[in-house]
């Protein structure tokens, strides 16, 4: 049961990897393309999170009422938390960014394809004539 | 048990947003795997992780990509 | 005075909020700005080496197995960090001192943009925690995006999204194997990690380690711009103002070494680690210099030679002895002087002509010819040669894969140096000594004076590196020897 | 004379490369320079293998050469797989990523 539930917090977090990975190669939407690669940062999270699950444990939270030692032994590792905490907020804002320049170039091309707004740049040029 | 099918709703979830031609539904998905996901840092023993993913995940993500497609396109094009 | 350590970050990181903050009061942010990034080089010199425990928590020793554990975010100062701070320091003093005297209206974000990128690479280059490092890493990769998104260039705003949407698959990559490292040793602490593994306590044979490995290594190619991310490295010098360019190829450059050092402590048992680097810093050497060859435009030029120099810096590290990380260390201060000078010096250029297609210009040596000068004399510093700093540390290079066995790597350096010299040479010729195309209007106005200035602070940095390499050298030697134990 | 018409026909190939705009000479002999340096380090660089085996350092170093030269002007087909393109860039990097798991897994013990 334990080892269970480890092993498909992996299965999930490299799926979301995966899953990230697919859309930045093949979707041609460039908000559904960040999108796809924000499940990036969630997989990697999520891994996160998993290394400090003990399972059967307690939240690692220290109550006067609780002997030291038993808590050392039940909780959870929570060094992990405090990590997935920062990476979550970083993860939002680069999305916000993100998200602000895609609103900033669609009024320029009138499009949301990557290979129109995203092109190379003497490309471009071509299309803008 | 219930671990196991917030995964599934997880992946499943940002598979759907992936495929939707509706931008909008795609944005309303990826808040649906945002929150599977803080209900199972919840469940990992993850109290702090889990509020700050509910309110990043299931709410602000969601909200910033429907603001983008409202002022770009709805379709996928 | 260690309580300076924490400072070097703190001040430009606050210096950056307050910009942002008042940006509406203009005299205040110039006067501020100013002040800040005089301080800004003047904090390291002062500082003594040492340890930093942020909030106090001294290092613990565990009374059964008789080891050392750091709780705290560690800082740890030394000549390395003094040299690279001092020398960021007084990059970003240059190139705030260009902006401010540039621009009538100063735009308060974008200091913030330029002092919170300072600030990262200082955190990045001082930090002894793994995860520590990973969040100043995304600090600066954003600090980057704003300043190239916010150059008036076309097409920076394209430019300034593909590199955050590759950015934004490098870092959770990067991530992944922080998440794996802190999976099989339960620390972020790199001490404690070099530790563990010295110690035998972990299988470093073990495919997670070997992932964690990959999956690091990836990310610091995204960091440092070496292949498959060097188009988009030298798209990004070319769309930023050219002040912003010399400070960006500084953040790499420092983002580079210091991860890399840090990789260095955990992965040097593995052997793989070395030939990694080395194959990666050749590709980069090969692509980067041979497309710079085929460009037109003199600033992507500059960029793709800035990538190719990187390789350089790889070839150092991945060595592995103490002679050559100290010749890769070395190279890597020297490149961030000069390839600061030439990015500043063609930028007087652009903004001289309004031309930034070699194919068009000409002639100018008559308008500008003390631009002209110490453009030649940088371009030879970066293609090594003599008595400029760069040949002192290619030569140091050369000696170093020549002891290591590597004759090949040798032969490579010094065709990838002479393919550097034709470059720089073909564009000189083209652009100052060939007769001026009737067309090409040449503003009758001076260079700016503080635009001098700094290419004049940063010649007499590249010629005393040059005659004087010893000052630096021996120093970073003997921290690499620590490193090495 | 295949080969011979070939290398001649590098100079107009380079032409294209600058089309839009006027093409001087010191771009297409900068080109020339790059397609010989490309193709010598390549070679040079594969001169490394001898550390594992020098059979097949000569055999590749052999290969590679005839290939390389057989296969001129290669800085065309270089540089239009290093354009900006964010779909390209993509690619190479997803490329590289997974090159660097598969060969870290399997082959990261036998170097």
């Amino acid at each position: 049961m334990m080892a269970e539930t480890q092993l498909a917090i992996l299965f999930t977090s490299i799926a979301l990897v995966v899953i990230g990975l697919y859309a930045a190669i093949f979707v041609d939407n460039i908000i559904k393309k960040i999108i796809g690669i924000s499940f990036i940062e969630e997989g990697a999270n999520l891994f996160i999170v998993g290394i400090g699950y003990k399972a059967g444990g307690i939240v690692p939270i220290l109550t006067p009422d609780m002997d030291p030692t038993w808590f050392a032994s039940h909780a959870s590792y929570p060094l992990p938390y405090g990590l997935v905490l920062t990476s979550i907020v970083i993860g939002a804002s680069t999305l916000a960014v993100m998200l602000a320049l895609v609103m900033v170039l669609y009024r320029k091309y009138g499009t949301l394809s990557t290979s129109v707004m995203l092109a190379d740049t003497s490309k471009q040029e071509e299309y803008n004539e | 048990m219930i671990e196991f099918i917030l995964m599934i709703i997880t992946i499943l979830s940002a598979i759907l947003a992936l495929i939707q031609k509706d931008l909008l539904k795609a944005a309303i998905l990826t808040g649906f795997s945002g929150g599977a996901l803080a209900v199972l840092f919840q469940i990992l023993l993850a109290p702090d992780v889990a509020l700050t993913q509910a309110i990043v995940g299931a709410a602000i993500v969601p909200v910033f990509i429907a603001l983008a497609v409202k002022k770009t396109q709805r379709g996928d094009a | 005075m260690n309580e300076l350590i924490p400072l070097m970050v703190i001040v430009p990181m606050m210096a950056a909020l307050l910009l942002s903050a008042f940006s509406k009061y203009e005299k205040f942010i110039r006067i501020l700005a100013l002040v800040v990034a005089i301080c800004l080089p003047i904090i390291p010199l002062l500082s003594n080496y040492g340890l930093h425990y942020f909030g106090g928590y001294q290092p613990m020793t565990d009374n059964v197995t008789n080891i050392i554990y750091h709780p705290a975010i560690t800082y740890s100062f030394n000549f390395m960090q003094q040299i690279f701070i001092g020398m960021i320091g007084l990059l970003t003093f240059l190139v705030v001192f260009i902006y401010l005297t540039k621009y009538k209206n100063v735009s308060g974000p974008y200091l913030f943009l330029l002092f919170m990128g300072t600030a990262a690479v200082t955190a990045l280059l001082l930090t002894d925690d793994i995860f520590h490092m990973f969040v100043f890493f995304e600090i600066l990769a954003l600090a980057q995006v704003g300043i190239v998104a916010a150059s008036s260039i076309d097409y920076s705003y394209e430019m300034a999204l593909k590199y955050m949407i590759l950015g934004s698959i490098g870092s959770p990559i990067m991530l992944l194997g922080i998440g794996f490292l802190l999976a099989i040793t339960g620390t972020v602490n790199v001490t404690d990690i070099v530790a563990i593994i010295r110690g035998g306590l972990i299988d470093a044979t073990s495919p997670v380690f070997l992932l964690s490995l990959g999956l690091i290594f990836f990310g610091w190619l995204y960091a440092s711009g070496l292949p498959p991310f060097h188009t988009i490295k030298s798209g990004i010098y070319s769309k930023a103002e050219p002040h912003g360019a010399a400070l960006l190829q500084s953040f790499t450059v420092i983002s580079m070494i210091s991860i890399v050092l840090i990789m260095f402590r955990i992965y040097s048992t593995l052997p793989i680690f070395e030939v990694l680097i080395v194959l990666f810093s050749v590709i980069a050497m090969i692509l980067g210099v041979s497309m710079a060859l085929t460009q037109t435009d003199f600033r992507r030029m500059i960029g793709f030679l800035a990538v190719g120099e990187l390789g350089f810096i790889g070839l150092g590290i991945g060595l592995g002895t103490q002679f050559a990380i100290t010749a890769g260390l070395f190279q890597a201060l020297n490149e961030i002087v000069i390839t600061a000078l030439l990015f500043i010096g063609f930028g007087a250029i652009v903004n001289a002509t309004n031309e930034v297609d070699t194919r068009k210009l000409g002639g100018l040596l008559a308008y500008h010819p003390k631009v002209g000068i110490m453009l030649l004399v940088g371009g030879l510093a970066m293609a090594g040669v003599p008595p400029l700093s760069g040949f002192q540390s290619k030569l140091m290079l050369v000696q170093a894969s020549l002891s290591c066995g590597f004759p090949e790597l040798s032969i490579l350096a010094i065709m990838v140096s002479i393919a550097t010299f034709v470059v720089f040479v073909k564009t000189f010729y083209s652009m100052f000594l060939s007769p001026k195309p009737h067309d090409l209007e040449v503003v009758d106005k001076d260079v700016p004076k503080a635009m001098v200035f700094a290419m004049f602070v940063l010649l007499v940095v590249i010629i005393a590196l040059g005659l004087f390499p010893d000052v630096v050298t021996s120093g970073i030697s003997n921290y690499v020897g620590g490193l090495l134990l | 004379m295949k080969l011979y018409d070939q290398i001649f026909d590098v100079v107009k190939k380079f032409k294209k490369l600058f089309s839009p705009g006027p093409v001087t000479n010191a771009d297409v002999s900068g080109s020339l320079t790059a397609e010989i340096f490309i193709i010598v380090s390549i070679v040079i660089a594969s001169l490394l293998l001898r550390h594992i085996s020098v059979l097949l350092a000569g055999l590749v170093t052999l290969i590679l050469a005839v290939v390389l030269i057989t296969s001129i002007p290669l800085i065309p087909k270089f540089k239009i797989e290093q354009e900006d393109s964010l779909n390209k860039m993509l690619f190479y990097a997803i490329i590289t990523l997974g090159l660097i798991a598969v060969f870290l897994y399997w082959g990261g013990l036998l170097v």
